[in-house]
């Protein structure tokens, strides 16, 4: 089986170039529609290290807390198409609703919902307040229940269990071949995530496990997402009361001279983010964005071999694809 | 005079059968909203009652465009059969002991086979389709689904017919006076509940192409008044099978004589209504031929003989208590 | 059998709590004081004057390049201020940009037009909301 | 109050009632991709939950009364927009949701986007936004049930 796709390319990639370099970021993420924090913290991190400039601690605090919140909106979208494909009502509309308390949290810290353009060169764009924390408290203390109660529809119900046992199950030797990453991999019982691994942020303060399933089937991808909404859920509660009082940005020397692929990667709620940039006088003068939808859909259409045509459409929303992502 | 009696009578069943079509319709969609923490239609009328009024009216607005072209009406053939026969198959149920229209003798077989026919009705109108291979694997595997549920539908009506050696819906009523079916077949009772919500398509949770393979169906091409019919048709289907499931299971209009008989069998009727709402939004919709055929063959047919064999031995072995 | 039991109680259990739905038009959520809605141009509440100058930093800041000032060269007074918000993708670069706070992102997303061309902005357009209405002391 | 001829009055009568359904139930049918999408999918849900004004999200464009086309539009897509404009059976409104879907949004240097829905057919009503709220959405269907009062 061939995908087909190429239906929403834009281009981005080919617009940048020859834009400042401050005013990339409001492009870059649209390319990523359900978790755009992560695209903006790739680009920033990238330059960062390349003219090493040093953010401060309250700065990457707050950009681990958002980056697990858009984790959890995003895992929780994942889970609404897959209620959608399964054909159970209820559960399609409980997260929808669960999500809409994260996207305000968001709303409230960013000013925009999905588009959030704050993550600057060398910091964040403007400071949080107290009324912020106070609301992700109290949200906090009551979303574990009801991660439960997803967790009660999705991986407890016998029926649903054994619809999703065994179906679409992928070789590792494929997985390895394709590059998949992320939670698609993670399924198969391979510990990679690069906020273990190669911690970018403040990662290693923290205490998370990395879920890992056995197979590789349907119903291993949906377990280690949500038990992943858990481990965000764990460690943001973790860094509210380490959040240190200070500056949020410093203004570093940007040089303005001519500088070849720089990379950096960063763990998107789908997989591996990628980035490499040149740039030459300010301006970009190439950026490629490695997506991990771009991998996960051929991983896909390798996983659906020798399925029944009727489990298609729930194979697919079992491996969490991006759309925007793949095309760019 | 007795034609038009019956002339009458029928008017008035008609009535009752659009307006409780009207309220069960309502019913589905605000229990739905709630049971999803929204608040359901809202604005138009008292809790938007009228809501469901005005999409009825939009689409028969709509109707001088069915007879525009005579030829077309070839096409349209199915959606009239298939709303005709469920009309009929609502016409034979009583409803209490005095409301009824017609009592036959065989009335309970042919509610049902009218009920199949009305189902498999929609699929003579094939107006616009383009006869894709996606179209046509969708409009055979509704056909097969219907033929596969009817058979244990059909099998496991036997249970309560065996008990009160009769096919007339009155007598099986009658026979239930001192003890409910359900008491002592309930193996029946879920076959039945299974194989009726599997037969209308999840309707008020789903959209009928949903169940399909792809997004493609009779349905999605057939214009407005069609696509409105058939699904009021379907939600006539809804209310005669689960009439029929509360004379044969839960003794129809007996009841404690508090209130009047007509008002325990609708109370009857949407407790069944309520829980079979309840089961659609958990279970995960059956899709594949394979499977269907499993279900239907394996399960629930095997159910309903071993039920048909304990209600034989008890009938055989301890007939006074009947 | 056992999670399909469960799964019925946490239906049951969510049906009889109160709807979370917000009746939109008579009711709605509030918009955090940070939120980029449409954009407006301020007035200084005494004078009613208003406060952009036509520095242009606005217009180098927009990635998109949708804002068009003119400026008279005798007074250094704003003749025209236009900003095109079909294309806007409501960064907020320029009300970062503005040193003067006379630009700012507003509550107000309530933005459906009919016409494409009112979809430009121009002076009137952008003040609306900012400019305080007078109030009559004196009825004559 | 003059007296109407009894005629007319039955055609105003059938007229206020045409425009009383059309305020009422308002099927649409939703063609959309990117974040737009998203927010079109909240607008669904059971916060800012549609069915209450008497809008139905219907799957063939032929029940349709509005087509809400929203996110980025490609020239790919155009042979797929014609088709679904044309296989429609009366004249039906067009709302264009995000600025994408308007103009081309921030992408309209690209080679590979068409600079908004405008250019195929005729648009109603734009809802400007990058994506609009979901508030915004359903303003948009408020103000097309105005041009029926």
């Amino acid at each position: 089986m061939n995908p087909d796709f190429g239906y929403l390319r834009t281009g981005v990639e080919k617009i940048i170039e020859g834009i400042e370099i401050d005013n990339v970021i409001p492009f870059i993420n649209r390319v990523d529609n359900s978790s755009a924090i992560s695209v903006e913290l790739v680009y920033c991190i990238a330059l960062e290290n390349y003219f090493k400039i040093e953010v401060p601690i309250r700065a990457k605090f707050i950009r681990v807390i958002l980056s697990e919140l858009s984790r959890i909106s995003s895992h929780i979208l994942f889970l609404t198409k897959l209620a959608n494909a399964l054909g159970m009502n209820m559960p399609l509309h409980y997260c929808l609703r669960e999500r809409e308390e994260i996207l305000h949290l968001i709303e409230v810290a960013t000013g925009s919902r999905l588009t959030p353009n704050f993550v600057r060169i060398g910091g964040i764009k403007s400071d949080l307040s107290k009324q912020f924390f106070d609301k992700l408290k109290e949200i906090l203390k009551g979303f574990r229940k009801k991660v439960h109660e997803l967790r009660v529809f999705f991986l407890e119900n016998e029926l649903v269990v054994n619809k999703l046992n065994n179906l679409g199950v992928l070789v590792k030797e494929d997985a390895i071949k394709l590059a998949i990453s992320g939670p698609n991999l993670r399924a198969l019982g391979v510990s990679q995530d690069i906020r273990k691994n190669d911690n970018y942020e403040i990662y290693d303060e923290f205490n998370f496990k990395v879920p890992i399933g056995d197979r590789g089937d349907s119903l291993d991808r949906c377990m280690v997402r949500i038990e992943e909404i858990e481990q965000s859920i764990s460690i943001i509660s973790q860094a509210l009361y380490k959040v240190p009082e200070g500056k949020i940005r410093t203004y570093g020397e940007v040089n303005t001279q001519l500088m070849e692929n720089i990379y950096s990667h960063v763990e998107c709620p789908h997989g591996e983010l990628g980035m490499n940039i040149s740039v030459s006088e300010g301006r970009i003068a190439k950026l490629s964005i490695k997506g991990p939808s771009y991998n996960n859909l051929f991983a896909f259409s390798k996983a659906v071999i020798g399925e029944k045509l009727e489990d298609i459409e729930l194979i697919l929303a079992s491996f969490d694809i991006c759309v925007c992502e793949v095309d760019k | 005079m007795i034609l038009k009696n019956l002339l009458l009578k029928a008017l008035y069943f008609l009535l009752f059968l659009f307006l409780g079509v009207y309220i069960i319709i309502y019913l589905h969609k605000k229990t739905l909203a709630h049971m999803q923490s929204r608040r359901g239609p809202l604005q138009t009328g008292f809790h938007g009652i009228l809501q469901i009024f005005s999409q009825i009216l939009k689409s028969l607005l709509n109707w001088p465009k069915l007879f525009t072209s005579w030829q077309d009406l070839s096409n349209n053939i199915g959606v009239v059969i298939s709303f005709t026969f469920a009309i009929l198959a609502f016409l034979l149920i009583p409803l209490t002991e005095d409301i009824f229209l017609m009592n036959i003798e065989m009335s309970l077989p042919l509610c049902l086979s009218f009920i199949m026919i009305s189902n498999m009705g929609a699929f003579l109108s094939i107006k616009k389709v383009k006869l894709n291979m996606n179209k046509m694997t969708a409009l055979l595997d509704r056909i097969s689904t219907v033929l596969i549920f009817s058979i244990p539908l059909f099998i496991s009506s036997m249970g309560p017919v065996i008990v009160s050696s009769s096919f007339n819906l009155f007598e099986i009523v009658r026979a239930q006076s001192r003890f409910y079916n359900i008491l002592y077949q309930p193996l029946s009772f879920i076959v039945f509940l299974l194989s009726c919500s599997l037969l209308w398509q999840r309707l008020p949770v789903d959209v009928p192409k949903k169940d399909t393979y792809f997004n493609t169906d009779y349905l999605s091409t057939q214009n407005r008044l069609n696509y409105q019919i058939s699904t009021i048709s379907k939600y006539i289907n809804i209310i005669s099978l689960l009439i029929l499931g509360t004379l044969l299971y839960l003794g129809g209009w007996n009841g404690p004589k508090i209130l009047h008989p007509l008002i325990w069998t609708i109370i009857k009727t949407f407790v069944l209504q309520v829980i079979l709402l309840f089961l659609y939004t958990i279970i995960p919709r059956i899709s594949g031929f394979r499977k269907k055929i499993n279900l239907s063959l394996a399960f629930l047919c095997l159910l309903s003989f071993l039920n048909l064999l304990i209600i034989i031995f008890l009938v055989l072995y301890f007939k006074p208590i009947f | 059998m056992k999670g399909i039991l469960r799964s019925l109680i946490t239906v049951t259990r969510n049906t009889f709590k109160r709807p979370v739905t917000v009746l939109y038009p008579h009711d709605r959520i509030m918009v955090p004081y940070n939120s980029r809605g449409s954009i407006q141009l301020m007035v200084d509440p005494d004078t009613r004057k208003i406060l952009c100058d036509g520095c242009g930093q606005c217009e180098k800041s927009c990635p998109l390049k949708l804002i068009s000032i003119e400026v008279d060269i005798n007074n250094k007074k704003l003749k025209s201020f236009y900003i095109d918000i079909s294309r806007c993708m409501f960064c907020g670069f320029c009300e970062e940009a503005c040193t003067k706070k006379a630009l700012k992102m507003s509550f107000n997303y309530e933005l459906t037009e009919k016409d494409f061309s009112a979809l430009k902005y121009d002076i009137k357009k952008l003040t609306k909301h900012a400019r305080p209405k007078l109030r009559k002391f004196w009825k004559t | 109050m003059l007296d109407r001829p009894k005629h007319l009055r039955k055609i105003k009568f059938l007229n206020r009632l045409k425009n009383w359904v059309k305020l009422t139930s308002i099927n649409v049918y939703c063609f959309s991709s990117g974040c737009c999408g998203d927010e079109i999918l909240a607008t669904y849900g059971p916060v800012y939950d549609l069915e209450r004004l008497g809008v139905n999200f219907v799957s063939s464009p032929e029940r349709a009364d509005v087509l809400m086309i929203a996110g980025t539009i490609t020239k790919e897509m155009k042979p797929i927009l014609e088709d679904l404009y044309n296989n429609t059976e009366d004249k039906k409104v067009v709302i264009a949701v995000g600025s994408c879907a308007i103009n081309g949004g921030p992408f309209y240097k690209s080679d590979y986007i068409l600079n908004g829905v405008k250019e195929i057919f005729n648009v109603d009503l734009y809802v400007p936004g990058c994506p609009p709220r979901p508030e915004a959405i359903i303003y948009s269907i408020l103000r097309y049930k105005e041009r029926f009062k």
